[in-house]
């Protein structure tokens, strides 16, 4: 029972959640946001693609595996926290500082921001990995 | 270097497999040279040993706990590490011709190997706690290897029983170290001796020095506990050659004569030790006689001779000491060889019952050659190092002096047990090897292959040599065994002949009553078989288990009910029940509970809650439930966001449409949802509880709100959040930067969890088709 | 003056509106009754929202407007796919 | 009521303008017959309330220096999803078989759906 009006509609809502969730990561750090919410609005957002396409179609547009999103996700924040561990000082501690970029102008980066960014992928690898199986059983 | 020489054979145990691939089914001898090596490195250390220097090195392992890695090679450890070295190179080049290619030889020389390591463990340890592990290690070891052909049943009951035994006594000695810790403040071996003033002066003595020789006695398979070694039997015969006779059943002597210096020397000792060994003296020559099974005779003249020799120590006194290391020594040489002659008759011959064996000597004339001189060595017969032993013993009997009754009668056990060994070690020669053929063998006998009798071979020799020539051993290995323990400087040289004394009037004795019991051999064994006694350890043994498992299956059934609902009733109800009584009777019940102002706006919020909540509780459609969840939801996300808490509100809101999704998914396979049709007195129950705990945590809260016991670190983080972290939201530098670990515990739980979800539904689907 | 009261006022009628919904949602005879009631209790949060923000004059909230805006919308999608065919993601 | 900028004006304006439609949306949902009607009110609650409290958020927070992209995303992503919500709810309603209430006009597309289910039972019949 497709309905052609939740499809084009979701194509492009699917958008503006996305960047919107984007948005919640990267500003984690300083307002409201972070990995965990990024995370589950991404997986929102992919739901909405298996509500409006279902899951067949979900595998051309995004061939992404999420079971593999979460040993990446831990490899990633493990990795901000042994990086410094090899520099000698105790694990996970974080640096941060600030940079100008031409385009956005002063931003603030942080390597937490890394340890997020991991967070991130875990979340939405096992949200998705769940509703995947669940979905396409 | 000590290190090297316990983790070595765990390296090498850990190489097996990778060796058997390209060793196949000759991986016996390539772990060969392991033991031989370490065998001429500790031969290399005999001279300075025995001059009384001592090897030792420590490492910390868990300070803390007071366990530190800590080794020590002296006179005492040093005749064991020879022995588990010595004896298992040539059992190892035993079992290379013992066991077929088809068996698991992996499995097989991997336990094996680890077994030896953890054997040197224990005689090398200097720390008690590290004793303990490595005594629970061989325990381990010795599961797995009884239990080698676990497609049989027997030897899993058998593997079973030896562990249980051996594990509950490795217990109950623990519990003896920790008294020893609690009295002394240490663990180490050397501080412990220093200060055993302190022990024995404390009320605490009597119950360290019995639970400590309960862990003794189990592992050395002394009288109440001997009933697993019969049973250890089901293994593999080389391991019963090494395991089970001359090495890991002698942890429990070892440790006896190690801590003979701080616990020895007092009557309760000397009473204790001395009557079981006695007893299991008496009680293991005497069952030897009536077995049929060569391997179980064996095993039951182990268990006498381990009490001979327990016997010696208990009498405690430096000859006695030094007429149990000896007698140890020998027992160790020829109860191998005789182990090892078994299993090639086994092997050969296909059987070990001695009424089919007979007249075997023709076909096996080295294997008779050997049997007899081992067996007349431990029969006590000259010129064999067994007839020293034997003297020494019963010289070491005579002068037990002033313990009364007990001292006075040990001589007449000493020689009673030793008639019955004289009979069971004649049966072993004679009866097997000479006589007329009894029974039908059912494969035909032929001698062993030429390499498989070095092993017993080389034993024997000993046994000859050490009786010819005593003092050859003597002063290296014998009297700096007796120093460490003793403590005091022992100088004595061995000699065969002592001149005709008592002891020479006891041994003849024996040997004469010995031949004219071997004579009524037959009417004997009937006599013994036909003593059915009923009440045997065994049958405590049995019984208790079967009693044990039974019991606690009707108890867990009673209150394991398999309903999640019971499982939730009882959590929540202790949970109310310890919360409420600290709450209210030790901290006196509600302090001032200063409640903020609560604007209307806030009240309606919370009305709407409660009423969602209650729609939840009272629909029949499962839909309507999960929907009004979501409104509860949503709602108490509003109420985040009204206080100022957006991180909190977002997270909510996500995970009740995420959660909405998921119901949804999962409704498709759940069954229609049946009105509970629970008694009304449950309901009451759930009623109760969920009221209290609800009314206990919404006080808990307020309480905590309210109190101040400590500064609370939010300060430090709304400071240093920006400073340190580089994040204006508190609330996501914490998650990410000061409190990463958690986080990164949490992901990682995360991932697991969704690996579990995954796997459960992967599952269901494969054997649903 | 004029907007501190009309805001009140506001957040007085959006609670007394989505008290309707709630009880739309307990009554509902049909189940996609309750599934509107619910889509337009997630509105009116919205809204209440809003309002809050213009009182307090906070730029937090628009984020958690958004969130909510977004959520609803799926919840009530995901609701009504589920009613349809009974299987929420149809393997074309 | 003296020295009212405009801008409190114009917000507190747009404010009623948009409250007036959410009440009326939620009296709807309660006063229709039956679900179809009912789907109508809200959608407007939806777009045209909460269009009217986002303009009034816009202005007040014009005034006061911040420019709020958000807020128009969140009317764009509004104005996109309320219709289609409803629409699915209703799709989700009319395909469960919901019967209209008798008011609203007979409609020919319910008995061509229904054609369409028999030849289906039929097909699945002799197949």
């Amino acid at each position: 029972m497709k309905s052609f009006i939740l499809e084009t509609v979701s194509k492009v809502v699917l958008f503006v959640i996305l960047i919107f969730s984007f948005y919640l990561l990267l500003r984690g750090h300083n307002a409201p946001g972070g990995g965990f919410i990024a995370g589950l609005m991404t997986s929102a957002t992919f739901i909405l693609l298996y509500l409006a396409l279902g899951p067949g179609a979900r595998k051309q547009i995004l061939p992404l595996n999420f079971r593999a999103f979460i040993p990446v996700g831990l490899l990633i924040s493990a990795l901000t926290g042994l990086v410094p561990l090899a520099g000698g000082k105790p694990f996970l501690t974080s640096a941060f500082g600030y940079a100008d970029l031409p385009v956005f102008g002063e931003i603030e980066w942080a390597t937490a921001m890394l340890f997020d960014f991991g967070v991130y992928l875990v979340v939405v690898g096992v949200t998705m990995s769940i509703i995947s199986v669940l979905g396409e059983e | 270097m000590l290190f090297a020489l316990v983790l070595a054979p765990f390296v090498l145990a850990a190489l097996v497999p990778v060796v058997r691939k390209v060793a196949g089914p000759r991986i016996g001898l390539y772990t060969l040279p392991l033991p031989i090596l370490l065998f001429v490195y500790l031969l290399s250390k005999t001279a300075e040993i025995s001059q009384g220097k001592v090897i030792e090195s420590a490492w910390e392992w868990v300070p803390s706990l007071g366990l530190s890695f800590a080794l020590r090679l002296d006179g005492w450890s040093l005749l064991f590490t020879l022995l588990v070295t010595g004896i298992g190179s040539l059992v190892l080049l035993y079992s290379h011709f013992y066991l077929g290619p088809d068996e698991d030889l992996t499995k097989f020389y991997l336990y094996l190997l680890s077994f030896m390591g953890s054997m040197l463990g224990v005689v090398l340890s200097a720390n008690l706690l590290l004793t303990y592990v490595f005594w629970e290690l061989t325990s381990f070891t010795s599961f797995l290897l009884i239990g080698f052909w676990s497609f049989r049943e027997q030897s899993r009951y058998g593997a079973q029983k030896a562990l249980l035994i051996t594990a509950f006594g490795g217990f109950v000695m623990l519990a003896g170290f920790a008294l020893i810790y609690l009295v002394t403040g240490s663990l180490n071996i050397e501080t412990v001796l220093a200060n055993k003033g302190k022990i024995l002066s404390s009320p605490y003595y009597p119950y360290i020095l019995l639970l400590i020789l309960v862990g003794a006695f189990t592992k050395s398979a002394q009288v109440p506990f001997h009933i697993w070694l019969p049973n250890a039997m089901e293994a593999p015969t080389p391991i019963s050659a090494f395991l089970h006779s001359a090495t890991m059943v002698k942890a429990g002597l070892y440790l006896v004569g190690r801590l003979l210096p701080i616990l020895g020397g007092t009557e309760l000792w000397f009473h204790t030790v001395t009557l079981v060994g006695a007893a299991t003296m008496v009680t293991g020559a005497l069952l030897a006689v009536k077995q049929d099974d060569l391997k179980a005779l064996l095993a039951y003249s182990t268990i006498s001779q381990l009490g001979l020799i327990m016997l010696l120590f208990g009498i405690g006194t430096p000859f006695s000491t030094a007429a149990a290391v000896f007698h140890l020594f020998n027992h160790a040489a020829f109860k191998g060889a005789l182990f090892m002659v078994v299993g090639i008759i086994d092997h050969e011959t296909g059987t070990r019952d001695i009424n089919l064996l007979g007249g075997l000597a023709k076909k096996m004339p080295l294997s008779a050659v050997i049997t007899g001189l081992t067996a007349f060595s431990m029969a006590g017969v000259p010129p064999l190092a067994g007839f020293l032993s034997k003297e020494l013993f019963y010289e070491a009997t005579l002068e037990t002096g002033t313990m009364g009754l007990v001292s006075a009668s040990l001589p007449w056990i000493a020689v009673g047990a030793s008639v019955f060994t004289f009979i069971y070690s004649a049966l072993l020669v004679l009866f097997v090897f000479f006589g007329k053929q009894r029974g039908e063998t059912p494969k035909h006998p032929h001698e062993a292959p030429g390499l498989m009798l070095v092993g017993p071979g080389l034993l024997a020799a000993i046994t000859v040599i050490v009786g010819l020539w005593p003092d050859l051993f003597g002063g290296s290995l014998i009297n700096p065994a007796v120093t460490t323990i003793t403590g005091k400087a022992y100088d004595v040289h061995y000699h065969l002949w002592h001149g005709i004394t008592t002891p020479l009037l006891m041994s003849s004795i024996t040997v004469a009553l010995g031949a004219l019991g071997y004579t009524l051999v037959g009417r004997i064994r009937a006599w013994f078989k036909s003593v059915r006694a009923r009440v045997t350890p065994n049958y405590f043994y049995d019984q208790g288990l079967r009693l044990m498992i039974a019991g606690s299956r009707k108890l867990t059934s009673r209150y394991m009910t398999g309903l999640l609902r019971d499982y939730i009733v009882y959590i929540l109800a202790t949970l109310v029940t310890l919360v409420g009584y600290t709450y209210l009777i030790k901290a006196g019940g509600a302090r001032t509970l200063q409640l903020a102002r609560i604007n209307p706006y806030e009240l309606i919020m919370t009305g709407l809650l409660v009423a969602a909540a209650l729609i939840v509780i009272r629909t029949h459609s499962r839909m309507v439930g999960v929907l009004a969840l979501g409104v509860v939801g949503f709602l108490v996300s509003t109420l985040w966001v009204v206080f100022r808490a957006p991180d909190l509100a977002l997270t909510q809101l996500i995970v009740e449409t995420i959660g909405l999704i998921l119901f949804l998914l999962v409704f498709q396979y759940l069954p229609s949802l049946s009105r509970s049709t629970e008694p009304p007195g449950k309901k009451a129950v759930n009623l109760a509880i969920s009221a209290a705990v609800g009314i206990l945590m919404a006080v808990l809260t307020i309480t905590a709100l309210g109190t101040r016991l400590y500064e609370p670190i939010s300060a430090f983080y709304v400071d240093n959040s920006l400073k340190l972290g580089g994040g204006r939201n508190i609330v996501n530098v914490i998650l990410v930067d000061f409190r990463g670990l958690d986080t990164m515990g949490e992901i990682t739980v995360l991932g697991v969890a969704a690996m579990g979800v995954f796997a459960l539904i992967k599952l269901k689907g494969k054997n649903m088709q | 003056m004029l907007l501190p009261t009309v805001t009140n006022l506001a957040l007085f009628t959006i609670t007394i509106s989505m008290a309707l919904c709630l009880w739309r949602l307990i009554v509902g005879p049909s189940f996609p009754d309750r599934v509107a009631a619910s889509d337009t209790i997630s509105t009116n949060i919205v809204a209440l929202l809003i309002v809050l923000s213009i009182k307090f004059t906070t730029q937090d909230y628009f984020d958690a407007v958004l969130v909510i805006a977004i959520l609803g919308f799926l919840s009530s999608v995901a609701l009504a796919k589920f009613l349809i065919g009974g299987s929420v993601f149809d393997r074309d | 009521m003296t020295g009212i900028s405009l801008s409190e004006l114009l917000t507190s304006f747009f404010i009623l303008f948009g409250l007036f439609f959410v009440l009326t949306g939620s009296i709807g949902l309660i006063r229709f017959p039956d679900v179809y009607t009912r789907l109508h009110a809200p959608t407007k609650s939806a777009t045209l309330g909460v269009f009217g409290i986002l303009i009034a958020s816009i202005i007040h927070q014009a005034s006061h220096g911040f420019l709020g992209i958000k807020e128009i995303l969140t009317t764009v992503f509004l104005f996109l999803t309320a219709p289609v919500g409803a629409h699915m709810i209703a799709r989700a309603a009319y395909l469960t078989g919901v019967q209209p209430a008798q008011q609203s006009t007979t409609c020919e597309f319910f008995y061509i759906l229904r054609q369409k289910e028999e030849d289906k039972q039929d097909a699945d019949q002799n197949l």
